[in-house]
């Protein structure tokens, strides 16, 4: 499948953003097609977690446009930009404690991109939780969960609204190598059913099994962009990122 | 079963109540219900001119062996509430003073908006409400509506209007210009006098040169001070509060605010003011005043040492010791507990106080005390609205 | 040497951490490793003072004994501790962070002598004496936290995750800075999900699995150990790039 | 409906109905209990509506109180008193969102702080106009409006807000509030408007404020900026309604009523002591009942299921 | 300049208001309700000592910040640190903290009313005019100035320039952290509160020498120093400091130039816009 063929959901172009002196993203452009599965990777501090903020809105461009299906979102807050259709995770699981398992699911699908109500929210979240492998665990305390588990329930309710794109901001960090098979292959399943994703990762061999296509940042710039094997194999990433001796 | 335990436990109750009864000193009490500030923003005024006189007044009646009803002498039995200066906790403790302890009078409150928020009750219920603190310019559409209703301390119209005539008199024996520099707190009546005094002095002839408002609680009256200073004033003129009349004439007295005439209202006659400021209170102009000089003032100061352990004011603390001897010679008039009576006597007779007779017309005293002045440590009347014996005002010479 | 003697956490009725004893001496490297949630953190936390332990648990340090004491008179007592997320104080410069480390009394006569010895092993913290910790990428912050520790004189180290969030690169560093700071005669106990990289450094390791310790031995021994490899280090058969890419 | 809020309809209703007898009984001291029981409960139950689930502590009570005051002592010779409660309840509600819009990017304390700096703000404001334009200090409200009349005014009031609570509970905003009080970030994302839902639910409680301190002005008959604004009635407010509980919507109740009498029985049998004593009583009710009253009432309710069940078992 | 010397002594009295509130809630987290009744709690014992044996209230400084520190120290020990321990989080404490110091200010009034009375006080110390470029100023002002520039600078240096203030601006960012570099952390989060108190407590001492206070006045007191705490941003010292003197500047050039009617709602007005801009304060850095 090549990417060029289908319609681009996501561009983004000359994205700028500066914190006081710090440039943290500079006139970054890249396109996202729908399906497409797309690795964005780099150091740490080369400003993924910025660009994943900018796209859901949590952090305006200082300059620069970011286009939903041709709409123009670079100034949007985020929910709207939820409601046109972007859900995420985060870096560092966020969950709503004070609310059951069931309800964090639900929370995201009442007032996303595809909403839902009552009884059918409730199904729908059920469904769900099944999904992800938390059927039994709908009135648990969300403290109480493990964290693979806690992964689990964000996943389920970035799915609820049933998002045009996915953000997944290192969504496997922390996980140890059985808990990563789980969630490698809860990814590929979403992939499977064509679901259009941008993972922010770490972990290469996540990358190499999941993206179609990688961009790789360093110091708020693209050095590279392609294919895992493409990128993983090019000289600059390896030096910036990986290390001489790395991979 | 139930009924002999009851004729068990009713023998010795009658038994004890037969004792009770045959006992000469506590044949019958008078309950008396009182609220008022003990805490809150009001309390550093309630405390010095309200509590205490209650206080003595209660006292000096029982020990005299209480109030003389036709029935024999009735102790003073005082039920009393610290309303924490909250209209809605003075409420509800007159509801409680009237429906639940079941007094036979209450104590007016403390304060103009106290009294009339609770007047409803005291209507309601048919209590007479003696009115000590409270001043306004509503008196005549206020009796009309709450018929027990009575005014004591006068209305705003009236200390102003007795200032202009004070700082006319100084002006024609030469002693001021008619420049007059006029602030006022923006509270509660600070507000109404000043409203009410621009009028008044302007129609006297007097020029206000300076005539600014400052907020309750402002920490620092330089400004005030300075400004009025800066007007080159003749006379002082500040409708203030008590933190205030302290403020101010601390200032006054730092920038040497030399004026033959200096004015500040309330709390000026607090003794906490001469007090502090010994020497140099000598001359300061204020609100209310008494003739101290009578022997019924002497007896009152020195009782209201002795009892209280401290000293009365020379304005409220006489007015509100002399509201309760209004009450009193009402109910020894009427000889019962009789509130209706109590009423209808208030409004027909005239009292002898410690302030001088006391004669309610349509429901208000209309002879009170207006503007006072410290002469040699004493805090004389200089001005009234028909009470005899003021003393002729002086210049105030300098700090 | 520090030394841990059946040290059990309750949370509730929930065991977090049962029976644990271990012992680390200076100059070597020891790993714990398992699963989210099988009470690493726990166990480290509660040897810091900073989560109380059941009454029987006994940890004492160069044959003192510091059982149950509070943070401050552990560390005191001559163990530091990097907790997750690194425990720096991010509005503060780097070298009011250092100074800070010093805090304590055994320390503070030594405090110019480690100062030389952290930034010889951290250059880049001297350039950047004046700037305040939030402002520093990640990388940067975890070694103003290991030279905060290293200031405070400890005969143990003991550090949570510090590779967590890292990018290969970074991770690299840090461990490679953790042998040097072995080289200087500090004992390290570790609590890592990188059990690869963890392993190539450290001398003895802890298997912890359901809050106890199901196995120990040297790092050496265990990388062959087909149980830890197939915990750890990923299984075989399908996913036959984990263990040797997992960088 | 689920079928444990068609239980509770009955009762409730019938609390209601029976409060609504009080002043055909005792037109006195109980009576003014009552009223300021249904006042707090109406102003702490409100309050909640916002701060329960946002967890913003507003202190802007008193500045929606006094203004509904004002309303009807500024306008009661020009307008009719019902009509003069509404338009309270507008100028709440337009003040509500002014505050909301501007303290959008404040949190925690200074949020706190700030809504009070503004209540003061407003009292002084309303000092210096009345000083500079008007003719007295204080405005008098002399209407017929009796004590029992207040009363069931207030208790219609009251209904209306714990309508309103249950219904917010179980529509979207009220999901909406309760993602916002968990986790802001997340709400957005979540596609919430959160700065819409938080002013929404400002709006209403502020709003509901300047009602009852319209509903109040009848009562007092005499309004001035230091009464009507009173701090004190904002921290009351608060402090009530925390020592109830925030996470249900009938936590406040519990928290005025035993404290409304509480305070009384203090002040009747120790008028010296009285602040005193409720200083002493708060801080033993802030360190015996540590999750409020709710939370009381539902560790002693779980004790008894659980103590039940292993009964059974 | 008039307005320059009297926004300066105001000013300085705000600074001697608010600086122990801001270590009192900046370092040891507890928003103390009960601050105001401490600084009249202060007052009194200088009255106090002023009255009954003629102590300057300059001298009785001396005795009355210490006496207040070792109070404070115990009402730290015995009623916040509970509330400190049983706290699941920052939320809870806040509250928690509210509502006791909330319930202490109450306690506070009624002691002093028990013991002083309710009634208004007032002494004259140092009432003396002060002349400076022409225009003549309180000495007690002035005094109560030089104290609060005294309080303001030491406080600053020891602050920023002491191992020991080092430790409390750790706690007060990372309390955490704090007890991972050994520091006591209980023991710090007490000293900051003792000392806060007895800088409250002194403030109160100074500014008796020339305002009139009553054991019911605190609340105002709380009220400004809350204001002027949050508006300078919690967490820096030198940041209350800044804008104690802002608002002394604002109020005396309003009152001066304006009217004086506005004074108060200037005051609250610039805060309001401050926190507009600025909503964590003038210099409040990141919420962590």
């Amino acid at each position: 499948m090549s990417s060029s063929t289908r319609k681009n959901i996501l561009r983004i172009r000359d994205a700028v953003k500066n914190f006081g002196g710090l440039v943290a993203v500079s006139k970054l452009s890249f396109d996202l097609a729908e399906h497409e599965v797309l690795g964005l990777i780099g150091p740490n501090g080369s400003g993924k977690t910025t660009m994943m903020n900018m796209i859901s809105g949590v952090s305006k461009l200082s300059s620069g446009r970011i286009y939903l299906n041709g709409e123009d979102i670079s100034g949007s807050s985020s929910h709207l930009i939820a409601r046109k259709g972007v859900a995420r995770t985060y870096q560092l699981v966020r969950m709503l404690p004070t609310l059951s398992v069931l309800e964090n699911v639900a929370a995201g699908g009442a007032f996303g991109f595809s909403r839902r109500w009552g009884s059918d929210l409730e199904e729908y979240s059920r469904t769900l939780l099944k999904r992800v492998g938390l059927a039994e665990m709908e009135n648990t305390a969300v403290d109480a969960l493990t964290y693979i588990d806690q992964k689990r329930l964000e996943l389920a309710r970035a799915l609820a609204s049933d998002p045009k794109i996915l953000l997944l901001d290192e969504w496997l960090a922390g996980l140890n190598l059985t808990e990563l098979e789980i969630g490698i292959s809860l990814i590929k399943e979403l992939r499977k059913e064509g679901r259009t994703i941008i993972i922010v990762e770490h972990v290469m061999d996540a990358i190499r099994s999941l993206c179609d296509r990688c961009v790789v940042m360093n110091s708020g710039m693209k050095i590279a962009e392609g294919t895992p094997s493409e990128v993983l194999a090019d000289a600059e990433v390896i030096r910036a990122y990986l290390g001489d001796s790395g991979a | 079963m139930l009924k002999s335990k009851f004729r068990k436990l009713l023998i010795p109750a009658l038994a004890i109540g037969a004792i009770l009864m045959a006992n000469p000193a506590a044949s019958e009490t008078i309950k008396i219900g009182a609220v008022a500030p003990k805490t809150g923003p009001l309390a550093g005024g309630s405390t010095v001119t309200h509590w205490p006189s209650i206080q003595l007044w209660v006292n000096q009646v029982n020990a005299q062996g209480g109030l003389k009803l036709k029935s024999g002498p009735a102790k003073i039995e005082l039920i009393e509430y610290d309303d924490r200066t909250n209209p809605g906790e003075t409420i509800k403790a007159v509801q409680r003073l009237a429906t639940q302890d079941k007094v036979d009078f209450i104590i007016a409150p403390y304060g103009t908006g106290f009294n009339l928020a609770t007047a409803p009750i005291f209507a309601k219920y048919g209590y007479p409400q003696i009115t000590t603190t409270a001043i306004t310019d509503k008196i005549p559409e206020l009796t009309k509506r709450y018929p027990n209703i009575f005014f004591t301390l006068g209305d705003t119209t009236a200390f102003t209007k007795s200032v202009a005539e004070i700082l006319s008199k100084m002006r024609d024996d030469g002693t001021i210009g008619n420049r007059v520099a006029m602030v006022n707190v923006a509270d509660a009546f600070g507000i109404e006098l000043a409203n009410a005094a621009r009028p008044i002095f302007k129609s006297a002839g007097f020029e206000i040169v300076y005539d600014k408002s400052y907020p309750l609680g402002t920490q620092d009256l330089s400004p005030v001070v300075k400004g009025a200073k800066a007007s080159n004033p003749d006379a002082f003129v500040a409708w203030s509060y008590p933190p205030d009349t302290f403020g101010l004439t601390a200032l006054a007295k730092i920038e040497n605010l030399n004026v033959k005439a200096f004015y500040t209202a309330v709390a000026t006659a607090f003794p906490a003011y001469q007090a502090k400021f010994q020497s140099a209170a000598e001359g300061v102009l204020g609100a209310g005043g008494v003739n101290p000089d009578t022997p019924e003032m002497m007896a009152f100061i020195k009782a209201h040492n002795e009892v209280t352990g401290k000293a009365p004011d020379y304005w409220a603390s006489p007015v509100v010791y002399a509201s309760l001897q209004v009450l009193q010679q009402a109910i020894e008039g009427v000889g019962n507990k009789d509130r209706a009576a109590v009423s209808a006597f208030l409004k027909e007779n005239s009292f002898d106080t410690v302030i001088g007779p006391i004669k309610f017309n349509n429901q208000n005293n209309e002879a009170f005390w207006t503007v006072g002045q410290w002469q040699n440590g004493k805090f004389y009347g200089v001005s009234s609205t028909g009470r005899p014996g003021a003393k002729p005002v002086k210049a105030k010479s300098g700090w | 040497m520090l030394e841990i003697k059946n040290l059990s956490v309750f949370y509730g009725r929930h065991r977090a951490a049962e029976d644990l004893s271990i012992t680390v001496s200076q100059g070597e490297i020891v790993v714990i490793l398992g699963a989210n949630g099988a009470g690493k953190s726990t166990f480290l936390r509660a040897i810091a003072g900073i989560t109380p332990y059941a009454r029987g648990g006994f940890v004492s340090i160069e044959g003192n004994d510091i059982s149950h004491l509070p943070p401050h008179e552990i560390v005191e007592a001559g163990i530091a501790f990097v907790p997750e997320g690194r425990g720096i104080f991010s509005d503060l410069t780097v070298k009011e962070n250092l100074a800070l480390g010093a805090n304590p009394l055994r320390a503070r006569k030594k405090q110019s002598e480690n100062l030389k010895r952290v930034l010889k092993l951290f250059p880049k913290l001297a350039e950047r004496k004046g700037q305040i910790v939030r402002t520093m990428s990640g990388g940067e912050q975890q070694m103003v936290a290991i030279g905060r520790a290293i200031m405070s004189s400890p005969y143990i180290l003991m550090l949570d995750e510090p590779s967590l969030g890292l990018s290969p690169l970074l991770c690299k560093e840090v461990f490679q800075n953790l042998m040097k700071v072995r080289e200087a005669g500090l004992g390290i106990l570790l609590v890592e999900q990188n059990a690869k990289q963890s392993l190539a450094i450290a001398d003895r390791a802890y298997l912890l699995e359901n809050s106890r310790i199901i196995k120990e031995d040297l790092a050496s021994i265990l990388v062959d150990d087909p149980a830890v490899q197939k915990a750890y280090l990923g299984g075989n058969g399908d996913e036959t790039g984990f263990k040797e890419k997992l960088v | 409906m689920t079928k444990r809020e068609k239980r509770s309809i009955i009762p409730v209703f019938l609390i209601f109905a029976s409060a609504a007898l009080i002043p055909l009984v005792d037109t006195g001291y109980w009576l003014s209990i009552s009223i300021s029981v249904v006042m707090y409960t109406v102003l702490a139950t409100s309050w909640t509506l916002f701060s329960g689930p946002t967890h913003y502590i507003s202190l802007a009570t008193a500045a929606f109180f006094g203004i509904g005051m004002y309303t009807v002592a500024g306008g009661l010779e020009l307008l009719p008193f019902p009509f003069l409660v509404f338009l309270a309840g507008i100028i709440g509600a337009i003040l509500a969102a002014v505050i909301g819009l501007a303290t959008l990017r404040l949190s925690g304390v200074y949020f706190v702080i700030f809504t009070l700096g503004l209540a003061e703000f407003i009292r002084q404001i309303f000092t210096w106009v009345q000083t500079t334009m008007g003719t007295s200090s204080g405005l008098y409200v002399l209407t017929d409006i009796t004590e029992s009349i207040i009363f069931w005014e207030l208790l219609a009031l009251a209904m209306l807000v714990f309508g309103l609570g249950w219904w917010i509970g179980r529509s979207r905003l009220g999901f909406a509030l309760r993602i916002i009080g968990n986790d802001e970030i997340v709400a957005a994302h979540c596609g919430i408007n959160t700065a819409r839902a938080k002013i929404v639910l400002f709006i209403v409680s502020g709003s509901i404020a300047s009602v009852t301190g319209a509903l109040l002005s009848p009562r007092w008959t005499y309004v001035e900026p230091g009464i009507a604004f009173s701090p004190m009635i904002s921290f009351q407010v608060v402090i009530m309604a925390l020592l109830g509980g925030t996470h249900r919507l009938w936590g406040p109740l519990l928290g005025v009523i035993p404290f409304t009498l509480l305070w009384d029985v203090i002040s009747t049998f120790f008028p010296n002591q009285t602040t005193l004593l409720l200083g002493i009583s708060f801080l033993l009710i802030v360190y015996l009942i540590p999750n409020g009253i709710v939370g009381l009432v539902e560790k002693i309710y779980s004790n008894w299921i659980s103590g039940n069940r292993e009964q059974f078992n | 300049m008039d307005i320059v010397v009297i926004g300066l002594l105001l000013g300085g009295t705000y600074a001697l208001i608010a600086i122990g509130l801001q270590l009192q809630y900046g370092v040891a987290r507890i928003m103390n309700l009960a601050n105001g009744e401490l600084l009249v709690a202060g007052s009194f014992g200088a009255f106090w000592f002023f009255s009954s044996a003629q102590l300057s209230p300059l001298l009785s400084l001396f005795i009355v910040t210490p006496l207040a520190f070792v109070f404070n120290w115990l009402i730290y020990q015995y009623l916040i640190r509970p509330l400190v321990r049983r706290a699941k989080n920052r939320g809870q404490l806040e509250v928690d903290s509210i509502l006791a110091t909330f319930g202490l200010s109450f306690i506070f009034v009624g002691l002093m009313t028990a013991i002083f009375g309710g009634e208004y006080f007032s002494y004259s110390y140092l009432e003396q005019p002060f002349n400076l470029l022409n225009q003549s100023y309180g000495l007690n002002r002035i005094a109560a100035f030089l104290v609060s520039v005294v309080f303001c600078v030491a406080l600053y240096i020891w602050i920023n320039r002491t191992q020991t203030g080092l430790t409390l601006r750790a706690v007060a960012v990372a309390p955490e952290s704090a007890g991972l570099v050994g520091i006591n952390v209980p023991n710090t989060l007490a000293l900051a509160f003792a000392l806060g108190g007895a800088v409250t407590a002194a403030g109160g001492a100074s500014l008796s020498m020339f305002l009139t206070f009553d054991a019911s006045v605190g609340v105002i007191f709380t009220m400004k120093a809350l204001i002027i705490v949050i508006m300078g941003g919690v967490r820096a010292i030198n940041g209350v400091i800044i804008s104690a003197f802002i608002l002394g500047f604002v109020e005396t050039a309003v009152a001066t130039l304006i009217d004086p009617g506005l004074t108060l709602a200037a005051a609250y007005l610039l805060f309001i816009f401050i926190l507009l801009f600025k909503p964590q304060g003038l210099f409040g850095g990141h919420a962590s």
